[in-house]
C-alpha cells in the first residue's frame, strides 16, 4: 500500500479534529492558522491571538474587510459573536498565565524530552525574529507542534535532542505530522495514530529519536 | 454551546474544597459578593485561606465566615483591631497576614500573568520587609514579591454573558478583575444577563476566558 | 498677639490652595480628605481613590447616592465628567508608577531626612493596619502632609527621625501643619508660611527638627 | 479647564529631544500612528531609540525613520532580514536588540506600574539568557527583566476627550495603552474628538492621565 503523506491542510484538519468546544486556543502563524478553518462553526473554541484579539473568527468577505482588526500573522479577520478586545500586556498575561487550553506552533525541530525549536535555524543568525513564540510555549497549558514530519532533504525533524536553538524546553504535549500523531510522555514520543499505510518500522526510520507504542 | 451559567448557587458553589485559597472581590460594600460568600457558607467548606482588601466589618459576610471558624488565614491590607478578625487573632484563633494594598493586588495579577516574581519599592524601607530578600535597584531598596494565586476567586458582575464576558458597575469593579485572573476557578455573580454579542466587545473588562461559572443574582 | 492654631479644615483649606489644576492628587483618609472641598469647583484637579476611580467628585446629595461608587474611605462620593473607572491592579499602577502629580497623606511623625510615620504607633501592634499608604508613598511624583504640629499632649511630631514604624524614607517634601508650612529640602525643614502670630522661635519651641528660612 | 487638545502637527511633536527613546504604538498596520511618526521626521529629533512590536515593512513610517538615519537603535520582537532594519544592523549601522513580544510587552507595563523588575520563565531556557542572571522559582528556570520606559510614546486613539482619555477601535488596542503608561510624555492622535463626559467612564481604556497631548487627525 502507497503511502501518501498529509499536506499542511491534512495536518491542520487533524489537529481540529482534537480541539474540543469550550477551550481558549492561540495558533501559530504558518500551518497552525490553518486549523481553524477545520473547525466546525458550531463547535465554539475561542481562537486567541497576540495583539489582543479573544474570539479570532474566520477571514471577512471581501467587500467586508474591518480595517481595525487583524490577527497575529497581521491577515484580516472577523470577530465572532462574543469576542472582545485587550491590550498588549493583557493578551500576552493570558498566553504566559496559563489562561491558553492549547497552543498550537510550527517547528523546525521537537525533541523527546519536551524541546521545541521554532524561532532560529542557527545561534548565528544575524537578525533573530523572535515574536511570541517564546512567551506562548511557556505559557500555554498545552502545547501541540504541527509540522512535516522530516525536512525537505529528509532529514528527521522528531529528534533525541533539538540540534536548532530552543524557543522553551520541556514544553511540547503532542505532535501532528504528515505522517502521525505522537504524544509526549516521560519516556518519549508515543505513536498515537499514523496515515493509512503508514507502519512503525516505516515511522521509525524517518524518526531520529525512538518512538514507543501506547 | 459554551454556557457557563449555572442555575443554582448549590451549582455554583460545588466542589469547593476544605483547605481551598478563596480570593474574594469588593472594597467597602462595592463589588462583593456577599450572596457567594454566603452560598460558601452553606456549602460547608472549611480551613479556609481568604484573600481580601480588608478583613471584614462588622456584619458582613467575611464575619460571618470567620464567626463559623471556618477560615484558617486571612490575606488582606488591613485589620481594624476591634473586628472579628482583629479579635480572633489577637486570641491566636486567626492566622493573618498583612500586605501593603498595591502589593496584594501586584501579587494577584502577577499570578494572572505568569510573572514568577516582581520587586516593589513599596515596604523596602519598613518592618514588613524584615528577614526579607531585598535588592537595590536604580538607587532604591525594593522588596521581592511572589505571586498570590487563588484556587478560587469570587467576584460580582454587573453584567455577562453565557461566554462569562463581565462588565462592571463604577467603583464596583475593584479587584474583581484581577481575581478573577488569578484563580483555578472564578465563579461570578451577575446582577444582570446579557445575550452574547449584547456587551460592546471593547467595553467588556473581564474577558469571558478568565471567569468558569456565572450565577444571576438579580439586585 | 494670639496665636489661633488651623483646625482640619483650616490646614486643609491652606493645603488645597497650593494644588494647581490639572494634577492628579491622591488624597489619603483623615483631614487629607478634606482637601477636596477646598478646591474650587472650575478648578480642574483630578482626584484618584485606591479603589480605581479617576476623577473623585464631592459627596452626592442625600437623595442622589450611587450605592456603587465609593472613594477609597468608604465613603459614598460622585464620579467627575470626565472621569473613569480602572481595576485596584491598575490604580496602584498609577500610584506605583510615578504617575500622581500629589499624594497628600495624614501622618504621626514626619523627620528632617523625609521619612513619614502613619500606619503604626509601634512595631508591636499587634493588628496591622497598613492599607495603601506605603504604595502611596513611594510612588507619588511629590507626598504632602498635612497633620496637627504637635500631639495632643504637645509633643513635636515634626522629628529629627522618626520614633514610630516607618511608612517610607526619603519621600516626604512638603508639611502642612496647625502652625506652619514646611518644606523639606536636602538640609532639612525650610519655613514658608507661618500661621499669623507666629514667630520662629515659638515654632522652634514646638518642633524637635532644626527649621531652617528661605 | 484642562485641555490636551494641540491644533497643530508641530504642536503635537515639538520638544521631543535628540536621543529620546521613542514607544511606537500599533501591531501591523493597525493602531500605529503613522501621521505623528511623519511628524517626527518633519521635526527632526535624530539619535533616537524606537521600541516597537517589530522592525517595520517596506513603505512603513519606521522604515522612512530609519531610511533617514534617525535611529541608533532599535527594540522590538523580529526583524524581517530582508527589511531596511535588518539590512542596516546588519551592515551594522542599527543597534537591535529582540525581545519576546511578551516581555517587550511586560516590561513596558512594568515601567509604567512602578515594577522595578521582574521575573519570566519567558526565554530563560534559550540563548536569549545567555550571561544574564537568571534564578529557579518554583522549580521553574526564570530571567530577570528590568522596566523599559520611554521618553515618549506615540499612540493611536479611535475617540479622545479633552482630558485625554482614550477609547480604541478593535484590535487597533495593542501596544497603545502600555505605551501610553509607560512614557514621560503620551502623543496620542485620534481619529474621533469626544466632548468630556461622551465616553462612558466604564468604557474609557486609557484615562486620560496617562496622556498629554492629543491632536485630532481625521480618518
Amino acid at each position: 500500500m502507497d503511502i501518501s503523506p498529509l499536506d499542511r491542510n491534512g495536518m491542520a484538519a487533524w489537529c481540529a479534529r482534537d480541539i474540543p468546544e469550550g477551550w481558549l486556543v492561540n495558533l501559530g502563524i504558518g500551518i497552525p492558522t490553518l486549523v481553524a478553518d477545520f473547525v466546525p462553526a458550531d463547535r465554539e473554541v475561542i481562537f486567541h491571538a497576540e495583539n489582543g484579539v479573544i474570539g479570532v473568527g474566520p477571514a471577512p468577505a471581501a467587500d467586508a474587510v474591518n480595517p481595525f482588526l487583524i490577527n497575529a500573522s497581521t491577515t484580516h479577520v472577523t470577530l465572532r459573536t462574543g469576542g472582545s478586545y485587550v491590550h498588549h500586556a493583557d493578551s500576552f498575561a493570558i498566553a504566559r498565565g496559563g489562561h491558553l487550553d492549547l497552543c498550537v506552533l510550527g517547528a523546525f525541530e521537537v525533541a523527546e524530552n519536551g524541546d521545541i525549536a521554532n524561532w532560529a535555524r542557527s545561534a548565528d543568525e544575524p537578525v533573530k525574529q523572535v515574536g511570541g513564540a517564546m512567551d506562548l510555549a511557556i505559557g500555554a497549558r498545552r502545547l501541540w507542534v504541527v509540522m512535516e514530519h522530516t525536512t525537505k532533504d529528509g532529514e528527521p525533524r522528531i529528534r533525541h535532542r533539538c540540534s536548532y536553538p530552543l524557543t522553551a524546553k520541556a514544553v511540547v504535549r503532542r505532535v501532528y505530522t504528515s505522517l502521525a500523531v505522537l504524544d509526549l510522555e516521560p519516556r518519549g514520543f508515543v505513536v498515537r495514530a499514523m496515515i493509512p499505510g503508514m507502519t512503525l518500522e516505516a515511522l521509525q526510520a524517518r524518526t531520529e529519536a525512538k518512538l514507543h507504542t501506547a | 454551546m459554551i454556557d457557563k451559567f449555572v442555575h443554582s448557587m448549590a451549582d455554583a458553589v460545588a466542589g469547593i474544597a476544605d483547605g481551598s485559597t478563596i480570593l474574594l472581590g469588593g472594597f467597602g460594600d462595592v463589588g462583593i459578593p456577599t450572596p457567594l460568600l454566603d452560598g460558601l457558607i452553606a456549602q460547608g467548606a472549611t480551613d479556609l485561606t481568604i484573600v481580601a482588601v480588608a478583613g471584614g466589618r462588622d456584619g458582613s459576610a467575611i464575619e460571618r465566615l470567620l464567626s463559623l471558624g471556618r477560615v484558617r488565614r486571612l490575606i488582606c491590607s488591613f485589620v481594624r483591631p476591634a473586628s472579628l478578625a482583629g479579635r480572633l487573632f489577637q486570641r491566636g484563633e486567626l492566622e493573618v497576614e498583612i500586605i501593603p494594598q498595591g502589593t496584594l493586588a501586584e501579587r494577584m495579577r502577577a499570578a494572572g500573568a505568569g510573572i514568577t516574581g516582581f520587586y516593589t519599592p513599596t515596604g523596602a524601607d519598613t518592618l514588613l520587609a524584615e528577614g526579607r530578600e531585598t535588592r537595590e535597584i536604580g538607587g532604591r531598596l525594593c522588596l521581592l514579591e511572589y505571586p498570590l494565586p487563588g484556587d478560587v476567586a469570587l467576584i460580582e458582575a454587573w453584567s455577562a454573558d453565557r461566554w462569562g464576558n463581565v462588565t462592571y458597575r463604577d467603583s464596583a469593579r475593584n479587584l474583581n478583575p484581577v481575581m478573577a485572573m488569578a484563580a483555578q476557578l472564578t465563579i461570578a455573580m451577575t446582577r444582570n444577563v446579557a445575550a452574547l454579542g449584547e456587551l460592546a466587545p471593547e467595553t467588556i473588562v473581564t474577558p469571558g476566558i478568565f471567569v468558569n461559572r456565572v450565577l444571576h443574582v438579580p439586585l
